[in-house]
């Protein structure tokens, strides 16, 4: 029961091009940066992403973008990023759309040996194309089946050498679904604890989902939309 | 014709004391300056938050914690953070009890259309698909016609639909309309607009009862 | 927004004869020891019960079996109950028994708005007998339901007043399920606080599900099975 | 013949540092007491629980912490909480590596049975129809005969099963045997046991290899 490694590089080392990974985070927000730049220095190529989203032109997923890593992604929204739509538009990229509770579920499924899930997301619209559909009480719903992903590459706050995690605010978002959902499941958290430091009731993910974990480096949590209030005084 | 804020207002008439809402990026967002004074509820947003509350003062700012349109914001007493398989369990478990979107199109059947343009650059449909599929109250938001002046309340709508059959209301720059199986229903019309102009302003079905009283705010 | 009753007695104002209740625990730990109460008390008649187990003869909802309310019992496990077996055996009580699994994700299944799920759980037993099957990938699943009760009957440790709910240690069990899958959810805490006392990254089940709250009084907590070792001193 | 405490003994042969097990009710539960020094698995209890301790000590019982046979228990460093549909998730999904389990019969194909007594009272299945449908490597734990004499490894299951072709490997009073497409495999002879004994035995099919080395603990 080892599951510590000591870095993003040693954490990616099997990796390979061509192969499908699974992103954790909601717009920067949440997202493995250390795993990230790992892949991007690693210079993988032709990569399947299954990610909400493809971050921004320089930040993110954006990176892997700039590199020409990314053969297809797999998100809910991707307008975030001029050079995403560049190699959309000139056919280096492929991209698949899918509602956002679509994605969540479709991990979700993964994670708990659920090979297909019904949802009504997308019933009459072009997502339902080629998919079986099906009526319960009334109510038409899509068959949508569970992500089969080699690598989940998750951002947590807080793990433990078991691979325990918990999450903080709205960067939980996907994280612990996609920990469930990967053959193999590669976690990176802000602070790494010995087991027995996190209170089990509070445990978001437990460490039989998580083959490999580390303490991250130099997060930068960018922020996409800084909104802000002024000070009354 | 309302402006946005006074789309905004009018939407904010709708809310009910302990309701459930999501709220969508644009206009919708600014329905929440207008909850009523002593009236709670209760905010819900997709990526995985219940209780959402203001923007932070500036410098306070927390890059953990942002709603669905990736703004920051803040928590309040109650608040409740989960993942996004949970947030949109709770859409379509119907426990959500009112959801406003914008829209590019809607028609007279209650089908919407706001996640895409051929031709154009397409973003994604990010939460969109899921909200109207499930929710049990949809109030739409939005201009009643293009800048050309087209009618975006139409017999059938002509970009890439997003949800069959599921608008229960619009509230638009020219009035406030019920979805039902005469189509649009006109129950208000905004201050100093006439019948007519939305009559001539709307291609779908519209049924005009006898009454139809200009809002109030 | 007024979540908060007085007692158990209040809370099942509206729970009539006949209607189908969920109610959280394993065996006996985490029952909802006061709506069961308030139940008995209330002489309901010709309930159809959804729980992971039936109580034992004197307590839990071996309690409403003495006093024959439960007309149909669903659960996994019933084997710890003599008056259970009598009620059974004279053709007094129905019993549907399903795997506890299924159980556990039927509940989900109605907290997540999927009408369905599948799992392979019972393939060729005679738990599959009616139902459709399906093969995902070369294995076979049944295709399971997701459960519809009028009231889920729920015991948390703490809650507050907008119903968010903390369970602890294995009293977590069907609860948080089983609070997502009611028509009207009904929960019975041991602490019951202002809400904004609970941390929001740590509570187990949204208010969003709960309808009803109240603190609970004088709980058992009995234990079925005393294990214990010698202390070395 | 091997005792319950043996046959638990020999099954911790099987497990493997780092491993997720989950041990049913009966000699099952035995099997924690012969883990290996030095080796770390981590037992999973399906109503909720990764980590399960030793039992607590006299006086200290919580009575929210049980395992599944409804023992009280403690927890050690690193146990986690989870829900009932977790807890099926994970064992639905493979990640529990081993599942070790009573029977009251086992084919030769890997059927089992080993949860109702037809004309007896039916306790439930509990969540043995769940662990035998997913789990990646089960070990059944069983006499090899009834009081009676007869076999329960057998060419059918008389009684009605639990799960289709899900047994990897049996450890009877009499010996381990693998299961694959020759039947049971004979691999180990419990002490003083002979293969003509354990072929007598054996109601299904059985493969008896040349050499079948008696087990050593």
């Amino acid at each position: 029961m080892n599951k510590v490694v000591q870095n993003a590089q040693e954490a990616i080392f099997d990796i390979q091009d061509g192969m499908t990974l699974m992103l954790g985070g909601f717009g920067l927000c949440g997202i493995p940066e250390n795993l990230i730049e790992a892949l991007v220095n690693k210079g993988l190529k032709n990569l399947t992403c299954i990610s909400n989203n493809a971050g921004v032109d320089d930040f993110g997923i954006g990176l892997m973008l700039q590199g020409k890593q990314v053969k297809k992604m797999i998100s809910s929204y991707v307008g975030e990023n001029a050079e995403f739509e560049r190699q959309l538009l000139s056919g280096e990229l492929e991209v698949e759309l899918i509602p956002q509770g679509t994605l969540a579920t479709r991990c979700m499924a993964a994670g708990y040996g659920m090979p297909a899930v019904f949802t009504p997301a997308g019933v009459g619209t072009e997502v339902a194309h080629g998919k079986e559909t099906r009526v319960f009480n009334g109510k038409t719903y899509l068959m949508e089946h569970a992500f089969d992903s080699d690598f989940a590459l998750v951002k947590a706050w807080k793990g433990d050498t078991q691979g325990n995690l918990i999450f903080r605010a709205t960067a939980r978002n996907f994280n612990p679904l996609m920990a469930m959902a990967g053959k193999i499941t590669i976690v990176e958290v802000e602070e790494l604890l010995p087991a027995g430091e996190l209170d089990p009731d509070q445990i978001h993910t437990p460490g039989i989902y998580v083959h490999r974990i580390f303490q991250g480096l130099n997060y930068e949590k960018r922020i996409e939309q800084r909104t802000v209030k002024p000070r009354q005084d | 014709m309302l402006n946005k804020e006074q789309i905004a207002q009018r939407i904010a008439h709708e809310l009910r004391n302990g309701m459930y809402v999501n709220l969508g990026i644009g206009i919708p967002t600014l329905v929440a300056n207008y909850v009523p004074e002593g009236m709670t509820i209760v905010l819900q947003s997709e990526n995985g938050l219940l209780g959402m509350g203001p923007f932070p003062f500036d410098g306070e700012e927390d890059p953990d914690l942002i709603n669905a349109g990736k703004q920051t914001i803040t928590t309040i007493p109650g608040s409740v953070f989960f993942d996004s398989a949970m947030s949109f369990g709770m859409i379509r478990a119907g426990k959500v009890d009112l959801t406003v979107l914008g829209a590019m199109e809607v028609a007279d059947n209650g089908d919407i259309a706001n996640w895409k343009i051929p031709g154009k650059m397409v973003k994604g449909m990010g939460g969109a698909m899921d909200l109207v599929a499930s929710a049990k109250n949809i109030i739409v938001a939005m201009q009643h016609c293009s800048r050309d002046g087209k009618s975006k309340l139409l017999s059938s709508c002509s970009l890439p639909i997003t949800g069959l059959a599921c608008v229960k209301k619009v509230v638009s720059d020219l009035g406030v309309f019920d979805i039902d199986h005469r189509g649009f229903v006109l129950l208000e019309r905004a201050p100093g607009i006439s019948v007519e102009t939305i009559v001539n302003a709307t291609e779908g079905r519209l049924h005009v009862p006898d009454q139809v009283p200009e809002m109030t705010f």
